[in-house]
């Protein structure tokens, strides 16, 4: 396939995809209560952005885009790691990953 | 795209292989189930309490530190690939390297003077 | 894109997976074998002449065993565990340059599935897909000698991981590419006039860490943990049987011919036979295929040479600690991997200034 | 159409880990997903950040999920009363913002001009460029990443000390 052609596919489905990851993610961070799942859709909120930003930078060639991909997923795995020691601290107090739970910081 | 048919057909022939060995052994394997194999396997003792231990954050810590020297690592790849060739237009990138690497050296001390791991 | 393509495709990808697959009857033979030799007994030899046909006969015992799914285990997971070892390990073959090109069907075929211009990461990246087939078969079991064994072993995968990665970015400094079969075409020649111009002699350090991190990758004696059999049971595959287990044997074998053929590729000059550059080969063979077959022999032999390393270390050297193993990666390999960068980007820059 | 397979993938592997009752399926579903991005990076031609995505997300981020999946011990599943209103309500919300987005980008993102030649993405210039103009923030970044050594060990100390 020649480069046009494959960078035609870059077009509105690709958009689609991006935000419907964007969403479901969205979706998940707000409906789930396990601490874990909620961190994941987060991740895929994250996702859906450096797929955004790769489209970007395929379509205009240049690789601001693909640097910025970098920094965030170093923010991710930054995230992911203090994000899980949380939990982990949080599980050792009260056995439960259910964010319902932690209620000690509210009236 | 040409460079990524083999790769589609690879995939594709993997996934038919793992099929393959799952269904063979589904036809070809005798099925009489006793009790006593379809139970925990303990060395022949009864099981004892639950499967899941009590969690040990020593196992954590080892799979955190890997995911922040991972991230550490894998930007050393982009650095190496362009370090040859930037050679001839000045140490920049050298500079670049001693520092990054002596931040890295400064966490990879940090881990084994407090020694998170219980190495010792 | 038309039938041609897609049949040259289909045939690379195709033979040398199935190639690749027979490094497994292969090694058991070979393993038996040596491990008969240094314990000092026969080894197999019941069946076919020397027990050629052993190999053979342990598959068909292995596919005509009974193949329980206990119960209390994760049905799904526990099916799928095996296969999301294998996966990976039949993926990251692909990038793995085996020969330069044949002639095939009027056209030139380069002997590499994949040429992606990352195969360098694609290997380390794929490759790190296999530890779920660890982590989840031992969760899916639901066995305390299964998860404690799948979490050891996982660890254990991780942590050596990144001397792997810090060695290879050592040869990705010195050929300045991720692309192995860019790596081999540099290796072509002699260095300072009687060595051949391989990359061991550029990153000797390099070497070292890859390969210990490599037996450890592959949960190899004496790295292997995942199997101390006196101590975890069996670990994470306990309550695996029949082909089940046979399949993680079979990702086992095939990432460590994978390991052996990367190494081979970073730093024993790939295809090249050594003092002699391939341009003048092909004026002694005369043909582009005959050339090609005798690269593939070249690299056959290579890594053969390495897979009986592996298989004689097995059967000489104790196993480690558990504590010893995470200390010799992040107390050791790690701090080395670093220094070796720091020492061959100094050098590369004042070799490069003097220039 | 592979583009379009690869894509229903990711997006149904997406749709699994937020559905999925067992943690430990969101995982693998999460895995997949990240697979079929990377899969997606690779097939626009962006290798580096693909396998960036799979060394990193794949093969590091979710093995420290899975990780915690199998040190916690779930005796019950939680979320088994999730208020099907509330559900309907952020699936209402999300969805509207997603359309939204959606609008905004085929106005913005759609209108880029599609370049005939790109060879500004190969893998070369990506890591130039992080290297030059983004050296700084680069290394900034390697001491966030120290700071969170420390922030880890200080995280997961007190269990260490019990332990004694």
């Amino acid at each position: 396939m020649i480069l046009s052609e494959k960078l035609a596919s870059i077009g509105y489905w690709t958009h689609f995809v991006t935000v419907a990851l964007f969403a479901l993610g969205l979706i998940g961070f707000l409906i789930r209560r396990n601490a874990l799942i909620v961190l994941m859709s987060l991740e895929l909120m994250l996702n859906a952005v450096n797929l955004l930003l790769v489209q970007i930078s395929m379509r205009t060639g240049t690789s601001e885009g693909m640097v910025l991909v970098v920094f965030v997923i170093t923010i991710a795995a930054a995230e992911v790691a203090v994000g899980l020691g949380i939990i982990l601290n949080l599980y050792r107090m009260k056995k439960t990953v259910d964010l319902d739970s932690f209620r000690s910081l509210s009236g | 795209m040409e460079t990524l048919l083999p790769l589609a057909i690879l995939l594709i022939v993997s996934l038919l292989l793992c099929v393959g060995i799952l269904a063979v052994t589904q036809i070809l394997g005798p099925k009489r189930p006793v009790p006593m194999q379809l139970s925990t396997y303990e060395c022949g003792v009864k099981p004892e309490g639950g499967s899941h231990v009590p969690f040990k954050s020593s196992f954590y810590l080892v799979a955190v530190l890997f995911l922040l020297f991972d991230v550490e690592a894998a930007f050393f790849l982009p650095w190496a690939l362009v370090y040859k060739n930037s050679l001839a237009e000045g140490p920049a990138l050298f500079w670049a390297l001693i520092v990054y690497l002596g931040l890295m050296a400064i966490g990879l001390f940090y881990i084994l003077r407090k020694n998170i791991l219980r190495l010792n | 894109m038309n039938g041609l393509d897609f049949l040259i495709a289909a045939l690379k990808a195709i033979v040398i997976l199935v190639a690749v697959i027979q490094v497994v009857p292969v090694m058991i033979y070979v393993e038996r074998k040596v491990a008969a030799l240094i314990q000092d007994r026969p080894g197999p030899n019941r069946v076919g002449p020397f027990g050629l046909f052993q190999p053979v006969a342990d598959a068909l015992k292995f596919l005509l065993k009974e193949d329980p799914i206990p119960h209390y285990t994760n049905r799904l997971l526990y099916t799928l565990a095996p296969f999301l070892s294998l996966l990976p390990a039949c993926l990251v073959i692909a990038a793995l340059p085996i020969a330069d090109k044949a002639i095939l069907f009027g056209r030139e075929v380069t002997i590499q599935i994949a040429e992606l211009d990352v195969s360098l990461i694609y290997i380390l990246a794929i490759g790190s897909l296999g530890v779920y087939g660890i982590l989840f078969g031992g969760w899916a079991s639901n066995n305390k000698y299964s998860l404690i064994g799948s979490l050891r072993s996982a660890s254990q995968m991780v942590s050596y991981e990144l001397p792997l990665g810090l060695a290879a970015v050592g040869a990705v400094m010195v050929f300045g590419t991720f692309s192995l079969r860019e790596m081999v075409l540099q290796q072509e020649g002699t260095l300072l006039g009687f060595l051949p111009n391989w990359g061991i002699f550029y990153q000797p350090v390099g070497f070292l860490i890859f390969l210990i991190s490599s037996f450890a990758e592959t949960n190899r004696l004496p790295f292997d943990l995942p199997e101390t059999e006196a101590e975890l049971v069996a670990g994470f595959h306990t309550e695996y049987g029949s082909m089940k287990f046979a399949t993680f044997f079979m990702a086992e074998y095939m990432n460590l011919a994978t390991m052996a053929g990367l190494m081979t590729v970073m730093y024993f000059g790939g295809w090249h036979l050594p003092w002699i550059t391939d341009a003048a080969l092909l004026e002694l063979l005369g043909s582009q295929n005959l050339l090609c077959l005798v690269q593939v022999l070249t690299y056959i032999v290579k890594v053969s040479c390495f897979m009986f390393l592996y298989v004689l270390i097995r059967w000489t050297l104790p196993r480690f600690r558990f504590d010893q193993l995470l200390s010799l990666s992040w107390g050791s390999l790690i701090p080395l991997g670093l220094l070796n960068i720091i020492v061959s980007a100094t050098l590369m820059y004042l070799i490069g200034v003097k220039q | 159409m592979v583009f379009a397979i690869f894509s229903v993938f990711t997006l149904l592997t997406a749709a699994g880990v937020i559905l999925s009752r067992n943690v430990i399926y969101s995982a693998l579903n999460l895995v997949l997903c990240f697979f079929g991005l990377a899969t997606l990076y690779l097939l626009w031609g962006a290798t580096f950040i693909s396998m960036i995505q799979i060394l990193i997300y794949a093969g590091a981020i979710v093995v420290l999920f899975v990780f915690v999946v199998m040190l916690l011990n779930f005796e019950k599943p939680i979320d088994q009363s999730v208020k099907l209103p509330l559900m309907l309500l952020s699936g209402a919300g999300a969805w509207g913002l997603a359309f939204l987005l959606l609008r905004v980008l085929s106005k913005s993102v759609g209108e880029i001009p599609i370049l005939e030649s790109n060879s500004g993405a190969s893998v070369r210039t990506v890591s130039k460029l992080l290297f030059s103009q983004y050296v700084w923030p680069f290394e900034v970044l390697t001491i966030f990443l120290l700071a969170l050594i420390v922030g880890i060990y200080v995280l997961a100390k007190p269990e260490g000390e019990e332990k004694k």
